[in-house]
């Protein structure tokens, strides 16, 4: 198994990735240490595990759904 | 109750009469409140000429589903219909719908303008404006002013 | 700005669009909001069949008139519509329009907001339903329950 | 010169009376007392001069319009 990891709008420019499979890791935190080679968090960064918000420390299973991605602004 | 993310325009109005005219509880509306948040030409001080407007799919319509589900739980309502739009928006274009019916107008009202705050401050979307001096993420929307 | 007192039924959707089109505004407008009331074949748990709208038509007009300009005073409004039937109502039409557009939310939500309750508390308009037991004033509608 | 009275809805079919035309009176609450005989003010009975809201001390002048009305319930 395997946990899948996505990035949005300008972190995904950012960082140059939409998505990316990676092995399995502890929480969400380390599921970006990991895909960005520990890249420092930018500010106000949102996480969400399995389409639910979420924070960097919460724990991640195999099969999940981790996103990371800027303040949303629509409407 | 009716979400949808549509990749076309739409008419809000249009959209608005199509749902009464196939809701069985027609005679029973009071009130109908509506929220329409449109494509300006300024933001920020800048013209801005176009727009895009990416979005995270699955959590988005998770999202908005959730959140049509809290406002029934909180009011009283008898309908509501959700109409987000994504991808390319040009000048004046509805970006996003809210509609709410009830029988009496305080549930309509206050579910309406609930919906769009949160909808605002929450659900997974991001505007990319083109204006003169380039491409622009919109960095915050979501204090109303 | 506009004040319509219509004896007619009306559509709201249509009649807002129409607005729009003819406003010069139109790449300005951020947000829109609106409100519609609407008759209801219940009232008090007792069924309506029809109602009469009966009003104070040159206070009404006035009324109305100073409302709309006291809510551009206080909010950033770029336009506003308020349309209001009298006279012979039938089950389901609409009663009251309310349309106020603005660049940013909060200011056509809250304005459109305001407008309905002072226009609920103080405009000179009084409903008389037909029921199954006889006709009956309505005699207070104020509280939005 | 006159002043018009109006009554309107319930209040105009309880008195029977929708408008009235009579001498100088001083105020709105002697308006009322000459067109309705002294009858006792309804309850919540609202009243308008030159169609703005007013009370019945309120003063009334030749060429004036005074309306005597229930809580209104458009919308």
């Amino acid at each position: 198994m395997t946990i899948q990891v996505k990035f949005f709008a300008s972190l995904r420019e950012k960082m140059g990735v939409s998505e990316s499979k990676i092995e399995s890791v502890a929480t969400a935190g380390d599921a970006w240490d990991l895909v960005t080679n520990h890249a420092e968090h930018p500010i106000n960064i949102l996480v969400a595990i399995n389409l639910e918000y979420a924070q960097f420390d919460s724990p991640v299973n195999d099969g999940d759904e981790v996103a990371f991605f800027p303040p949303v602004t629509g409407g | 109750m009716s979400i949808h993310i549509s990749e076309q325009p739409f008419d809000p109005w249009v959209e608005i009469t199509q749902h009464q005219k196939q809701s069985a509880l027609e005679k029973q509306f009071g009130a109908t409140a509506t929220f329409i948040g449109s494509m300006r030409d300024f933001n920020d001080g800048a013209k801005v000429s176009s727009m895009v407007l990416e979005h995270y799919p699955e959590m988005t319509q998770r999202y908005l589903e959730k959140l049509e589900q809290q406002a029934h739980q909180k009011w009283d309502l008898l309908d509501s219909l959700i109409i987000h739009r994504v991808g390319d928006i040009s000048l004046a274009d509805p970006i996003v719908l809210i509609a709410c019916w009830s029988a009496h107008r305080r549930a309509a009202l206050d579910a309406c303008n609930w919906l769009i705050e949160e909808l605002k401050h929450n659900a997974p979307f991001w505007k990319k404006e083109s204006r003169q001096d380039g491409e622009r993420w919109v960095e915050n929307n979501t204090d109303g002013t």
